[in-house]
């Protein structure tokens, strides 16, 4: 092997999107190539598990971790990874805030699992079979891992040195953090990769939004014609880009749809989901209880709105009396 | 029982005695009103005077059990016309929310007797059903007849509008003159709406009870009126039985109607005679034939 | 709890037991060893009074020996000495804001008996204070100039005393009167109690000092319509309202009124009550001030109907002074402190229908009866009831809407003695027999005892017992054609039946009926009994929790003519203080927006009521003008990128605070 | 760490009180708090108040993080709409609140642990009232005390580190 720095991807509980948006570097992949050894990638190429354990700790440079952590092999995997990498970071929203897979800490893991194999529409199993953490069969045990009670972000499980947010984060911003990561200079410790002024600071439609804006309805955005120039505030359509990091280049405004909150909160907002609440009901036009409440229908699911991407690392982190 | 009547009845001691005629008016009114309305069954002593005044926990038990009896109908709204029971069935209600020595003996008294825990049960008065459910505007719309040139004085009697509230103002009532004039009654002023009609006095310190009952009738006619119409059934018997000895020793040519409000607003609902009680009257016969019966003829419809 | 963050912390923590205040119910020792535990802490003391000179000097002490640099005192509610112990940082060199106050006694001692869960709950506040003085920042206070111009609201004896008082200092004074003259509800009095000077003579002279005083600008007929700004500058815009008469060119010959198209007087008389009446064009009284006619518009045909032959006009040609084409004006004006002086209204007796007030022609309130007795009254003096008789018995009912459940629970302070002196006067008039209906004499205050024995011995029937109520119905031929009090004279325990030809209800005296608007209009807050709220009842009973902003008279509550004197007069002296002083101090509370963090998205910029937050077009940011600002923190709860501040009251300040009374759950 | 006592009437019994964090706005609240105490009008010891200039200050993230923190209930404070010392805080307030109940009952927390409450300055009594009104409320809701709870959700991942580097030594040899 090279002298060049070794670095390492892998994915726990996600999409895929992150992993493809590594690939989305394009041609800069092989710089990247160039520069560094990858030496574990599951999604790629052909490392096992045990070809990292058999590595020293810290021979990794840097690791990039994507996916929550939902089962007792990512947190086996987010240790391992951890005790063998100079730098560990959290890849993408699932792993800084624990993502769309963390919505489902308003479940508990009873109700996730009777859904998912007896009750789904396009479930078929008469016998209610489950998948058990241990099976034998002809005199060898079968292993699963342990399907924990909560979703978590990264560094709900180890500590994390750096972020890269997003739902994925942009090519833009990955490269970014590779070449700070050779450089050598590196940012202070749990520093988000991404600037850290709120989205609506590079939106295009930053004009159109009024200095006087009074919320009078709540719409979705499929019942409404969306006009492509205006502020989404504006036309009554919740845009988590007032609370939301910016670095992506308001991509999906770009593309007409409102922001929802995948880079996160600042870091100065504990809660993502309570800072737009705040910022939204308080531009509500309306005074009296009956009034607001019935703005307030037009949210028709606040918590899967307003922690789309952060409930893990929101203050209650789930739903508590699951 | 079927739950479907609205209105439970609970007659009390008079209104099968010496008040007959309040419950044929009130059960006429109520039909013509097509108000659904059944008596309470099994219903015993409200539990008033001498009870209450004796033994509160004894008097709320007596008015418990018709409260329970009540509930377990399913039907929400008591209807005492009787002011002595309605207030004593209010009482009890309030005795036994505010004094838990006292609910504690209903509650046992009740599971004694295999019936139901007190629960909300709304103890209402005549005057409040059809002044709140059926409405002024209503009854004025519903008057097929009325009594041109007759001018009465609502008199309400010490109980129904304390301390409770809920049947009129108690320092000013006006619900009964508002439900006269829109059936066509001329209503006179009447300062002594609410004073002692003379109650049990009549039958113990007779003197004191007939000059309590005098001052109400003269007062009545100084202000030019020439019945009184009431809501309790003892006030309507005192006022009603003592004109002639009142006569004799006074000299004063009193002769008055004493009407209940249900006969006056059954009879301008189109009700009958006899079966409004109206035949039934001791005093101020005269002047009743004169309106409901000898004038049949040119009752004035509207 | 990051040392780092604000240099090397060292905390002094002080327990006061405010002698036996907060130490018989808190554990002042356990307290103070329990903080000396906590992160941070350097001392930990418990001491007798804190907010005594040797308390403060152990803070200063502690400072200058120890190197202190933050402080925590628990003790009574920062409202009362939070400015006491900054005061002591600050002479010993530390910034005032280093000093966070812990509330033990207000929130703690004074509402738990529990020695033990009283003593749980400070150590919890203790930690949260602890806790959060780490993250206290040195502040600045701010100071605001003081506009020397003083505006007083109401021309009430109040309102007249204070202006004048204010403008002998030499300050320029605004006084705004509702009514087309000053001289409120003592102008109606005939004499005053106990000394029986008439109320006239001692009120004119002073509304023609306000008139003649050149640092007075009087606007009668006029109304403050809408208020901004804070202490030191508030804008205030008074509506002036069409007198179809200019005042400057008004000499108050009266000849008008002589001429006016309506021979007869017709209209009722506001002053005198409705016992009297007045034509469409009018003065109120004799002495009005200014002394200038008013044209009634709902009266005057000419402003009804346009079609008048005018004859007020032609009286006043010469002068041309009146006008039907005067438009109501508008006056913006800036002034550094307001005295609010608005006075009361008698409570309405048809309230309470069992005294028959409105349908008795023979029932009057004592206001009417104050009109009745004074020599330039409706009658001139004469007490004749309404069907023309000089009454032969008077009876005067106490605590008419007064010490009741049922209408106001206060007492009205003032009817016991007015109807010493009604009785008084009455007796003197008419030779009546009178009867005072009462529940207890109040009569405290300088020669008032003295005063009320003065009648007793004229002869004057005292009956203790809440009147039932006054009818017309007559039990025997002696009652006949006469009103009947009826009443449980307590003292004797009989229910009597009094027969009388006049009743006087000595009503009780209530709030202005746009109090609460007033109230909202000037930003200050009204007790339960809708009167306005003082800051102390004690101790500043005169300036509202609203800086720059005083109340005087009775609508702060009832009372007589000298108490009212003395609140106004001390109102005017802390609205001077305050000019002298040419600047006040605010609390460094404001918000601002941290620039760089700032995203543009302007939720903040509505939510401002003071239009503090502006959006920066060419910064793409939002700007907090820290003058403006008032420091309520709502644009910083709303900010979704947590990029507005709001000094002593930061996100990290609040969130160590819930960990700290939290630390044990 | 150990629970306490905090009420009056538990004071020797180890039994779970209910703790309670106020947001009390200065003007009204505050200082309807301060005339509780001047006129001794008692109530319950769970509360632990925090002073804020207006209750328009108190960020949705305050009450979470109460909650967070071990909270079993949060009471905000204000002016009576219409009497707010700074015009309309309150009515912000209100509507951060309304929201808020939305949010927290999708995440389970019943609707008498937050509870907003107009008092004006000149109502110690309500003060009082209310806040024995809501332990009482909260007191039978049970417990809350998130931060007990997540310590309980975290218990899973205890051993892990350990266990899994132990694993991995053992695969080794």
């Amino acid at each position: 092997m090279s002298d060049k720095p070794k670095i390492a991807f892998y994915w726990c509980a996600s999409c895929g999107g992150c992993e493809e948006s590594i690939v989305d570097l394009a041609e800069d992949i092989l710089e990247v190539a160039q520069a560094v050894d990858i030496v574990f990638w599951p999604v790629a190429m052909d490392f096992k598990r045990k070809d990292v354990e058999a590595m020293p700790d810290g021979a990794i440079l840097a690791t990039l971790v994507n996916g929550s952590i939902r089962t007792s092999e990512q947190e086996e995997m987010a240790h391992l990874l951890r005790r063998k990498s100079q730098i560990l970071i959290a890849y993408g929203s699932c792993a800084h805030t624990g993502g769309v897979p963390s919505l489902a800490n308003q479940f508990t893991r009873e109700e996730i699992l009777r859904y998912v194999y007896e009750e789904a529409p396009s479930v078929v199993n008469e016998n209610r079979v489950r998948p058990q953490p241990r099976h034998g069969h002809n005199g060898t045990a079968v292993t699963l891992p342990e399907f924990r009670g909560l979703v978590r972000s990264l560094d709900q499980v180890v500590e994390v040195d750096y972020y890269l947010p997003g739902c994925p984060p942009t090519p833009k911003l990955l490269k970014q953090a590779v070449l700070t990561l050779l450089s050598g200079n590196l940012p202070p410790k749990g520093t988000v990769l991404a600037p850290d002024t709120a989205q609506c600071d590079q939106c295009p439609r930053k004009e159109t939004k009024p200095v006087d804006l009074k919320i009078t309805e709540f719409k979705r955005p499929h019942w409404t014609q969306i006009d492509p120039e205006k502020c989404f505030l504006a036309q009554g359509i919740i845009c988590m880009g007032p609370a939301t990091r910016s670095g992506c280049e308001a991509q999906c405004i770009r593309g007409n749809m409102p922001c929802t909150g995948c880079f996160g909160p600042t870091t100065r907002v504990r809660d993502q989901g309570a800072k737009i609440l705040s910022a939204l009901a308080s531009s509500v036009n309306a005074r009296e209880p009956e009034d607001i409440e019935k703005i307030m229908d037009g949210i028709v699911d606040p918590v899967g709105t307003f922690y789309r991407y952060s409930l893990a690392k929101s203050l209650l982190r789930a739903k508590v009396t699951r | 029982m079927e739950p479907s009547a609205k209105y439970l009845y609970y007659p009390g001691c008079s209104l099968k005695g010496t008040g007959i005629a309040y419950e044929e008016s009130l059960l006429t009114t109520f039909r013509l009103l097509e108000l659904p309305i059944k008596e309470l069954p099994d219903w015993n002593c409200c539990g008033a005077t001498n009870y209450m005044s004796v033994s509160e926990t004894s008097a709320t038990l007596l008015a418990a059990r018709n409260l329970a009896l009540a509930r377990q109908t399913g039907s929400r709204d008591l209807l005492a016309p009787c002011n002595a029971c309605y207030l004593t069935l209010r009482k009890s209600q309030e005795l036994v929310a505010h004094y838990p020595k006292i609910a504690h003996e209903v509650e046992q008294f009740l599971e004694q007797a295999g019936l139901p825990r007190l629960d909300s049960v709304r103890v209402r008065h005549v005057l409040e059903v059809l002044y709140t459910d059926v409405g002024v505007e209503r009854l004025r719309e519903l008057t097929v007849r009325r009594l041109q040139g007759v001018r009465m004085a609502s008199y309400y009697g010490c109980q129904a509008v304390r301390p409770y509230g809920e049947v009129d103002d108690p320092h000013e009532p006006t619900r009964m003159d508002q439900i006269l004039k829109a059936v066509g009654v001329d209503v006179v002023e009447y300062n002594l709406k609410t004073k002692c009609c003379g109650g049990a006095l009549t039958g113990t310190i007779h003197d004191v009870g007939v000059r309590l009952n005098y001052i109400l009738l003269k007062e009545a006619m100084r202000q030019g009126a020439q019945a009184i119409v009431t809501i309790c059934p003892l006030c309507q018997f005192n006022l009603d039985a003592y004109q002639a000895e009142i006569r004799k020793q006074t000299g004063e040519p009193i002769d008055m109607p004493i009407f209940y409000l249900t006969q006056i607003v059954g009879w301008a609902l189109g009700g009958d005679v006899r079966e409004l009680g109206l035949h039934r009257a001791i005093s101020g016969k005269k002047l009743i034939e004169q309106w409901f019966t000898v004038k049949k003829e040119a009752e004035t419809y509207v | 709890m990051s040392e780092q963050r604000n240099g090397h912390v060292r905390i002094g923590v002080y327990i006061c037991h405010c002698g036996a205040n907060i130490a018989d119910t808190v554990d002042v020792k356990a307290v103070a060893e329990y903080a000396a535990t906590l992160p941070g802490v350097v001392i930990s003391r418990e001491y007798k009074y804190m907010c005594s000179d040797p308390g403060q000097e152990l803070i200063q002490k502690d400072i200058e020996e120890h190197a202190i640099n933050r402080v925590v005192v628990a003790a009574c509610s920062p409202t009362l000495h939070e400015n006491t112990f900054r005061g002591a940082a600050e002479r010993a060199g530390l910034n005032p804001f280093f000093v966070q106050m812990v509330n033990i006694r207000e929130h703690d001692s004074w509402v738990h008996s529990d020695r033990e869960a009283a003593t749980v709950k400070a150590k919890d506040l203790v930690r949260a204070a602890v806790m959060r003085v780490y993250f206290h920042k040195p502040l600045e206070k701010r100071r605001v100039p003081i506009h020397p111009e003083v505006l007083v609201v109401g021309g009430g004896i109040a309102g007249i005393h204070a202006a004048l008082t204010v403008a002998n200092s030499g300050k320029r004074v605004y006084l705004v009167e509702r009514e087309p003259t000053i001289g409120g509800h003592m102008a109606q009095y005939d004499k005053t109690f106990p000394t029986l000077d008439c109320a006239a003579c001692i009120l004119t002279p002073k509304m023609s000092a306000v008139r003649a005083h050149p640092n007075i600008t009087l606007w009668t007929y006029s109304e403050v319509v809408s208020v901004d700004g804070s202490v030191g500058d508030y804008k205030v815009v008074v509506k002036r309202k069409p007198r179809y008469v200019h005042e400057d060119l008004c000499v108050g010959c009266l000849q008008c009124i002589e001429t006016c198209v309506y021979k007869d007087s017709k209209f009722d008389d506001e002053f005198n009550l409705g016992l009297s009446k007045r034509k469409p064009i009018y003065i109120p009284f004799a002495q009005a001030t200014p002394k200038v006619v008013v044209i009634d518009p709902d009266a005057c045909i000419q402003l009804k109907t346009g079609k008048c032959k005018k004859s007020c006009m032609e009286a006043c040609v010469e002068r041309g002074a009146i006008d039907f084409a005067q438009k109501e004006t508008y006056e913006e004006i800036h002034v550094g402190s307001i005295i609010i002086a608005t006075g009361f209204q008698t409570f309405d007796p048809r309230r309470m229908p069992q005294y028959g007030y409105g349908k008795y022609p023979n029932v009057y309130n004592t206001l009417e009866v104050e009109r009745l007795v004074n020599a330039s009254g409706p009658t001139s003096g004469q007490v004749i009831t309404r069907d023309g008789r000089v009454p032969k018995s008077v009876g005067i009912v106490l605590c008419v809407g007064s010490r009741d459940e049922n209408t106001n629970r206060w007492c009205s302070r003032v009817c016991c003695m007015t109807s010493l002196k009604l009785a008084h006067l009455i007796k003197e008039h008419t030779g009546a027999e009178v009867y005072i209906f009462y529940i207890d004499m109040r009569a405290a205050g300088k020669g008032y005892e003295e005063f009320y024995q003065r009648v007793l011995n004229e002869g004057v029937h005292f009956i203790r017992g809440r009147v039932a109520e006054i009818t017309d119905w007559a039990l025997d031929p002696s009652e006949a054609g006469k009103l009947v009090a009826r009443v449980e004279d307590t003292n004797t325990g009989f229910v009597r039946r009094i027969p009388l030809d006049m009743v006087v209800l000595a009503v009780g005296l209530e709030p202005q009926p746009d109090a609460h608007e007033v109230q909202r209009m000037f930003g200050i807050s009204c007790s339960l009994d809708g009167f306005f709220l003082e800051k102390h009842p004690k101790l500043a009973p005169a300036p509202t929790y609203t800086d720059g902003i005083f109340i005087a008279g009775l609508c702060h509550g009832p009372k007589d003519i000298p108490d009212t004197v003395m609140q106004a007069g001390y109102a005017a002296a802390e609205a001077i203080a305050l000019a002298d002083t040419g600047f006040f101090e605010l609390e460094p509370n404001t918000a601002y927006v941290v620039e760089e963090e700032c995203s543009g998205c302007k939720t903040c910029v509505p939510l401002c009521p003071y239009q503090a937050v502006t959006f920066n077009e060419e910064k793409q940011k939002a700007f907090i003008n820290e003058v403006l600002c008032k420091g309520c923190g709502t644009c910083v709860a709303a900010c979704p990128s947590g990029s507005i501040k709001q000094n002593l009251f930061e996100d990290e300040e609040i969130y160590s605070e819930i960990e700290g009374v939290l630390a044990y759950a | 760490m150990e629970d306490r006592p905090v009420s009056d009437k538990l004071s020797t019994s180890v039994q779970w009180e209910p703790i309670i964090v106020a947001f009390f706005c200065n003007w009204c609240t505050y200082t309807a708090a301060d005339l509780a105490g001047v006129a001794r009008m008692g109530y319950d010891p769970n509360v632990r108040v925090i002073r804020v200039m207006c209750s328009g200050r108190v960020d949705p993230q305050f009450v979470l993080d109460a909650f967070a923190h071990g909270a079993d209930g949060v009471l905000i404070g204000g002016c009576h709409p219409g009497d707010c010392h700074y015009v309309e805080g309150n009515y912000k307030t209100l509507r951060r609140y309304h929201l808020l109940r939305r949010l927290l009952r999708d995440l389970g927390i019943e609707e008498q642990r937050l509870r907003l409450e107009w008092i004006a300055a000149s109502e110690g009594e309500k003060v009082s009232k209310t806040i024995n009104e809501m332990v009482e409320q909260v007191r039978a809701l049970g417990p809350l005390r998130l931060s007990r709870r997540f310590k309980e959700w975290d218990a899973e991942l205890a051993s892990l580190e350990a266990e899994a580097q132990s694993e991995e030594v053992v695969a080794h040899v």
